[in-house]
């Protein structure tokens, strides 16, 4: 039941080879995170919810997983993490123009509304915290199946607010079941602070009261996020039940394109936001260990926006639903 | 008809261990009125889970597990107490098929007891007949059996559907019928409304205990040579409306009953359809009985009587319409 | 009508100091559509509270303050957020005054935008029109303005009374007014329909955005000489029966639309006081017009348009009901 | 923020006059809650709920309250909470045989849905722990007004899966409001028990995550719960915010008169429930300090179930409600 409040610091033996698949990862992440933005701005995506400063947290957890075998439940953040878990930079960029072939809803849904049964991503819809119980039922399911996978459920620091978050840690807990909760505290709430959500400093201040242990981590250090989630899963695999991990994350960007931090986010604060960066951070730590050069990073970044632009070009062209199937999936058909 | 429901769980789970069962004290106890009796002996502690007392969770767990191929049934001790659950019934459950584009569905059956009576003594939080609120939503099925025939056969299909149903079992009928469940599979389609008594000079539409209600009624005024047909609906979304607009046409007069609150009630929905379909064949107003315009059902039988709908009450309103 | 949302509350809360106003965001952002702008500026910490993400708290806690005295108003971030909080305000707040057989008194004011269309782009979770849920709770009063005068004087309204009020605005006309609040102190009771166009052909029963889309559909007939009255319901409960009688009877041609879930929504309740109350009035059957059976409205605009029920949609029915 | 495993053992220090009133309150709780199960079985009250078991926890914190100043939101087994409050055994007759004078609901609701708003008893429906954010409203509108009232609010453990009871804890928190959250943890919810509904020992391993003090106290010993109540209705009082008491009771009967516990419970518990019984604790206590004698212990019985005896014959008589009331006062009226 101890809370660790950081883990130790991950040493780099992973190899080479996946910590530059983890930092490809969170370049793609950020790279189309933008570009989606951009498609907001110039008028073509209608609404855009960034995940820009939560990739290393996303990426961490996301490459404990055993892909296509375990399960996630994601929130709107957990871009980088459904695009680790097999979703492609096409597949966002057809839900953000509102495409037939967005597989995430098939343009029913907004963009962040991540869902792929054929990778075990489950769908959302937008109330802040109803998935955490469904992460529950699915690590029920496991459990009753004998299978021993592992799901993990992310909300924000907010979303623990909810009844919701408290009746799902309860009953994980009481079966022991399989599930990690990801909470990727970026301090706001929209605009509400941290403050004004609870009066703790943390949200792994909860786990002992539900007996789940819980582990505080700095989201912005990818490797930290990842040894912490190796052991959350290890556990979880063993049948020894479920974990809580509260990684500190920034929020780089407003809440979404409909919101605007200046408003109640003080200059200072906007202004250190940039030092925090995981990017950056994953970035020199790989450059200081001689795994990443400089040119090396250029080519990673180039790699990326290339498969995204190729993404957009197919996503543009990708038609709209067809108002006919409006009507359609309501119930089973046929 | 608490056998009924007893026997449809059973059966299926004996069917399809993809079945289990979660609810407050559904386990050693069987449920508070007995409806899952046995099952936790048979079934054990995997299949049959007695949840923390938390209907949000109850509803929201079995959608989880659902998405992961069970088929949960998800009971809420008394009508009364699904609304802490709303969100998980209205915004996840019947929204899961639609919004990820046929990709997910959640084969979820959702039970409850409810609606009282002037013996029940339930008063205001155990009695009440919420139907309405999940008739009113789109990717949900509402289903109210008023016979245990109709319990088995409908609960038997709604554990063999692909998409959730919410069933709702009145106390007052769980033990009005002793030993007449049918044996072996029997199925009932949703969506179906059943003739529970041939007429030809009015038509009563109701559903759950208000149907035997109406059966009273009707059977004073068949005395008289006033033939009242009465139509059992079962199922309240979706409304069998076809069955609805020919009745409706044939007979001409039409009374809607129910035990839940009138105002915006499924009743408001069926005099609906009659008026914007039937209009030409109507031989007077379209009726409807319902509950008054008070929360629920009070304690003391002197208030209590008050609200319920009773055979008195349909038969007077049957009369006013054979008048017209 | 943001803006007469705004100078209501803030009105209000200079003349009463037991008016506090929660939610989430409410505080320095000052709401998502800012309607609660400069609220805490002027009143401070104490009246102006960012709760908690968690909406059942948003109500409870409210109700709770209206028990001890205060006059709160608990905003919803959008009504899609509302279920959460439906236990709070069913079971609870709509229950307090009858269930302490009026020793206690809930006066609580519920805010919350709700409502989509073609270029809202809210998508299932940030359009939906959910006011037929509380329309059917007895204890509860159901108002959805369609103009900043009527936005400011049923708010106050809704403000000054003893009981609990939902208070649903709809997001297309948030920005669709400018200026044009009426100044000074301004009270429109609740419970009375308002005649929007005066017409003596066919009748339209409606609220919300959807008055302004019959509008221009009456505006088009009218061209023809055909001339629709436009009745604007403003409260959906409780619904000015009299004015829907006395108005259904005279003209004897009735359409009600709405842009909720057609199936149980409110134009069932309106269709069916028609059909009893106005049976020997009426010249054709009774229309209704509203959301088609899918959940809520889709993201993209092509599907969209599938949904939103516009002046077109409006104008084709009032035509096959005249042409009847 | 540290739990205290139970408080230290309280002296008899409140003064025998004191003393011997608390001791009242429990027998004149106990008999009453025995003559209403006597008029269920008797088939005159169609419903009856006990609170044996709990009366030395209601007692001890009814008594650190001050009387039709500080708020109770209370619960179905608070019946000596409501008596030390104000409220009548009359008050409770009237509702258990459904009476149009039953200050609770005039009839409207079952018997133990207490409610006075002479005596700042706040009406409560029957959904759990719904109550738990009507206190945390009723302590925000004392805190409004600068008024040092303090309000309680109690549910039983099971009560605390509940969404709405963590919603509660947590705004309470935030904004250190003066609300006291009673847990009167008797182990079961009917049939469920403590280790199906969370996988603590104690809910009070939940305060620290919540941010407030938690302090978890013998539910049977009258003076050790009287003595921490008293602290948390201090604290609260001075502005410094909630406090989370759990008191361990025992459920003497069965969870209502339509239950039967022997269902689901050992034999050997329940045999072992009577000697946990707090009056015969109390009473023993009082003896030992010669505070009370055999024969005074016998007066106040007497005394008490005189007392009900005259209640019972006025209630008795009290005319049904009038049917035509029945519609009345959903709305104000006039
Ligand atoms: C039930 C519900 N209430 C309110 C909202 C509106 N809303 C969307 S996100 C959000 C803030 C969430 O904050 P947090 O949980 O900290 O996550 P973050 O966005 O910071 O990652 C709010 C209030 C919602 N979607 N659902
Ligand atoms: C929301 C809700 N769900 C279920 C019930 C039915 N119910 C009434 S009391 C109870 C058990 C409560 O147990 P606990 O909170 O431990 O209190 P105790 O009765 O043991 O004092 C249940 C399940 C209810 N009244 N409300
Ligand atoms: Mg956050
Ligand atoms: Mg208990």
């Amino acid at each position: 039941m101890a809370v660790t409040e950081s883990a130790p610091p991950a040493a780099l033996d992973l190899g080479p080879d996946t910590l530059l698949e983890m930092y490809r990862a969170m370049v793609l992440g950020r790279l189309l995170d933008e570009r989606i933005i951009i498609l907001n701005r110039q008028g073509r995506a209608p609404f855009a919810i960034s995940g820009q400063g939560h990739e290393a947290t996303q990426v961490g957890v996301g490459y404990a997983l055993r892909r296509d075998y375990d399960w996630a439940v994601p929130y709107y953040r957990d871009l980088s993490l459904v695009l680790v878990m097999g979703m492609s930079p096409l597949d966002q960029l057809l839900a953000a123009l509102g495409k037939a072939g967005d597989p995430n809803s098939g343009g029913r849904q907004m963009p962040a509304h991540y869902s792929s049964r054929a990778h075990n991503i489950v769908t959302g819809g937008s109330p802040v915290a109803t998935q955490i119980l469904h992460a529950v039922g699915v690590g029920l399911a496991f459990r009753y199946r004998g299978e021993d996978r592992v799901v993990v459920t992310a909300c924000g620091e907010g979303g623990t607010s909810e009844g919701d978050w408290h009746e799902g840690l309860n009953w994980a807990a009481v079966h022991r079941l399989p599930v990690i909760f990801l909470v990727e505290n970026n301090g706001f709430a929209i605009s509400v602070p941290q403050a004004r959500q609870m009066a703790v400093a943390h949200v792994t201040d909860r786990a002992a009261g539900y007996g789940l242990p819980g582990v505080c981590v700095d989201g912005g250090d990818v490797l930290a996020v990842h040894q912490v989630a190796v052991e959350a899963v290890a556990r979880a695999r063993r049948g020894e039940g479920p974990t809580l991990i509260e990684a500190h994350c920034v929020r780089l960007q407003s809440h979404s394109s409909d919101d605007d931090q200046r408003r109640y986010r003080a200059p200072d604060d906007l202004r250190d936001l940039r030092s925090h960066d995981p990017l950056d951070r994953f970035r020199v730590d790989l450059e200081a260990a001689g795994i990443l050069s400089p040119e090396r990073a250029a080519a990673v970044r180039a790699d990326c926006l290339a498969e995204i632009d190729r993404a957009q070009q197919i996503a543009d062209e990708a038609p709209a639903p067809d108002p006919a199937t409006a009507l359609h999936h309501v119930h089973q058909e046929g | 008809m608490v056998e009924a429901v007893r026997t449809a769980l059973a059966e299926e789970m004996r069917r399809d261990d993809r079945i289990i069962v979660m609810g407050e004290d559904v386990g050693l106890k069987g449920g508070v009125f007995g409806a899952t009796q046995g099952l936790h002996q048979e079934f054990g502690d995997l299949r049959v889970i007695d949840s923390p007392l938390a209907e949000a969770s109850i509803v929201g767990v079995a959608i989880g597990a659902a998405l992961a191929g069970l088929r949960p049934v998800a009971e809420i001790q008394f009508q009364d107490f699904i609304p802490p659950a709303m969100d998980q019934i209205l915004s996840e459950a019947a929204k899961i098929r639609y919004r990820s584009n046929n990709d997910w569905s959640c084969p979820l059956v959702i039970r409850a007891p409810c609606g009282g009576g002037v013996h029940v003594h339930g008063a205001l939080y155990h009695s009440q007949s919420l139907e309405a609120l999940f008739a009113h939503v789109p990717g949900l099925k509402v289903v109210l059996p008023s016979t245990p025939g109709d319990a088995k056969g409908l609960l038997t299909a709604a554990l063999r559907d692909p998409d959730p149903v919410c069933f709702f079992e009145h106390k007052a009928l769980y033990r009005a019928f002793k030993g007449e469940v049918p044996a072996g599979e029997h199925v009932v389609p949703i969506g179906r409304a059943r003739v529970a008594r041939p007429g030809r000079d009015l038509v009563c539409f109701t559903y759950g205990a208000t149907v035997h209600e109406s059966l009273r009624a009707a059977e004073r005024l068949g005395l008289e040579g006033i033939e009242v047909e009465v139509v059992d609906l079962r199922t309240v979304r979706p409304l069998d409306r076809e069955c609805i607009v020919e009745t409706a046409r044939r007979i001409g007069k039409v009374l809607v009953a129910h035990e839940a609150n009138l105002a915006g009630g499924v009743g408001a929905e069926v005099a609906a359809i009659v008026a914007e379909e039937c209009f030409e064949s109507l031989d007077g107003p379209v009726m409807r009985l319902g509950g008054p315009e008070i929360p629920a059902i009070p304690f003391a039988e002197s208030l209590a009587e008050v609200y319920y709908l009773g055979a008195d009450r349909i038969e007077a309103g049957l009369r006013r319409l054979a008048a017209y």
